[in-house]
């Protein structure tokens, strides 16, 4: 097997965004989405924002409490966001999901369909991860 | 960069087993209002989220028929069905629903049913696609 | 035994896995997005007509009108949720997720 | 096509377990389980118990707020455990996805797998609804 | 009624794109403490579960192919799985994971590999069937 | 372009229907179950063999670990997500969900 040559020079300054549109631990999709925004920021790209969507919106409540030694979903996105990435929650899709602000990790915020619109048009790339 | 930035969606899982249909279709029409050249795809079995006829009472959940039937009062007209996708499913342009009407001739307008190789060419174009 | 199977079956394989692993006799009750597999004329509708040789079809009524499905295969029987709960008293079932 | 012969003499006091793998309004599953269970209930069956397992712990968080004109998903399940169904979530499922006692509409409540078990075992039929 | 009902899981998804069969495995661990006769059959994608040598590290996810390894321990020891889902996605039985070890031989024990008309029989017979 | 598929392909259809829409040039990434498209020796490496003579067709390295993929279609370009983000900053993505 072939082994993807890398270490090639990166088109720097790219601004991508990331949307997620499953909920955490029952789909790899959250798990993709949290690897993917790693190795993009490892290699110096700008997250112009992450937007949570349908069952995403699960992602970033505080209540969850995964077994200790298990990765805890939601920390992890509060991390990510801790860097200044732009977390974004769809309030529509919360509200029906009651996922609210009191239940939210810090570093991410609800906010309305216009924020995947500004996305979409403003990333370089648009990456989505779903089912 | 006056331009308008090109965005597809790509319709392809069947209604009402799942919500991605319905709540796509709420991204579509917040979409429309920003400045942006924008595109819906259906294939797979997103095709068949056109079917004309569809009611969801019996069900007890929310449907989405009427709200298609103004695509085109949104400004969303750019709006096509895969043949191949339309064929394996039995379905004709005559199954397709109402999408709005002609200004001028008050005809209805349907999706637009093109080859998957049109579609290819489409995506290729788009500065960004968002699958829904 | 009853066989609920509920992805359409245009892009998902659970009717034709279903249909490697019931028994003569064995009834199939089509819900959700299972439904299109009861429609006439498609691509698979080759399925359903050669389950109906050995099986009882059925398929959930409420689920076809929200699809819009009129046109069925001859020999599929609709049925309405009391129905599926009489297939439920009568057999063991499996749901085919 | 065929119409389904009803009306048939029903099985009487059958002892009917109704599971539930997805979360509500993403999937239809919670539909059709809350379809099936009040056409179950109208023909005079004892549902045994109902058990939300995976995504379908969140089918009965008290936070959401679904659209005015859509159906309330999780106060129609309190409505079915108000009428003395028992109506489990998983313990396991629900602390990972952050679904707590805080957050639970009355009616329903939250166990171990042992619940599931027992009604695998004690319900003449289980029927189970997921992705 | 003495007699132990029989309760079969039936396992059709593949591992770790999704938690099925992560939670599922978590059922059977708390079934087999009771009082049933369990069984558990993988058949279309589940037979990816059973694949050796699985190793979730650098995904950054748990796995449970050590779970799987104290099946026979939990005394959950009939666990079967499709002829034909196997074949179609390369497997031999040399793939399989052990599932534990013979207690007087330790010899190691794998899932058995059986026809789909053996399963449809087996699924017959059951009192109840949960699928995961 | 970049074709992302994350689903098995014996079970969904989503890789065939990929492969219908991808133009000669685009690459194909295999990332979560979709990896297993990628497995030599089975029912479905048709498809990719089939792709590899248009395609460049890519596989997520820690995918294929936790399913114990070993024995892959040759041609087929074994990736981290370092390589996955490089894709991402040379391709329009198109995920096939």
């Amino acid at each position: 097997m072939d082994w993807n040559g890398r270490g090639r020079t990166g088109v720097q300054g790219m601004k991508l965004a990331v949307v997620v549109y499953e909920g955490p631990y029952n789909h790899e999709a959250s798990d993709s989405a949290y690897n993917f925004v790693q190795a993009a920021l490892a290699k110096g790209h700008e997250i112009r924002g992450i937007f949570f969507y349908h069952d995403g919106v699960y992602n970033v409540t505080k209540l969850m409490e995964p077994p200790q030694d298990d990765r805890h979903i939601a920390n992890r996105w509060s991390e990510i966001g801790a860097k200044g990435v732009d977390i974004v929650v769809c309030i529509a899709a919360a509200k029906r999901r009651g996922i609210k602000d009191e239940v939210l990790v810090s570093n991410v915020r609800i906010s309305g369909l216009g924020q995947l619109t500004m996305m979409a048009i403003e990333a370089d790339r648009v990456v989505t991860f779903g089912d | 960069m006056s331009e308008k930035k090109k965005i597809m969606f790509t319709v392809r899982k069947p209604p009402h087993g799942t919500i991605y249909v319905y709540e796509g279709l709420e991204v579509k029409l917040i979409m429309a209002a920003y400045d942006a050249d924008i595109s819906v795809v259906f294939m797979d079995d997103g095709v068949l989220a056109l079917k004309a006829g569809q009611n969801t009472k019996e069900l007890g959940i929310k449907g989405f028929e009427a709200t298609y039937g103004a695509l085109v009062d949104y400004e969303i007209s750019q709006v096509y069905a895969d043949r191949q996708s339309m064929e394996e499913r039995g379905m004709t342009e005559d199954d397709l629903l109402v999408i709005g009407e002609d200004e001028d001739t008050e005809e209805p307008i349907r999706p637009q049913v093109i080859d998957s190789s049109e579609i290819a060419a489409m995506m290729a174009e788009q500065h960004n696609i968002l699958p829904f | 035994m009853l066989h609920t199977v509920n992805k359409s079956p245009f892009m998902n394989q659970s009717l034709e896995s279903c249909l490697r692993f019931t028994q003569s006799g064995d009834a199939i009750l089509l819900i959700e997005d299972g439904v299109y597999g009861a429609a006439a004329g498609t691509g698979k509708s080759a399925l359903v007509e050669e389950a109906l040789k050995n099986h009882q079809v059925y398929v959930l009524s409420a689920d076809l009108k929200a699809r819009a499905l009129t046109n069925l295969i001859e020999g599929v029987k609709v049925t309405d949720y009391a129905g599926f709960v009489d297939l439920v008293e009568q057999n063991l079932v499996h749901a085919w997720l």
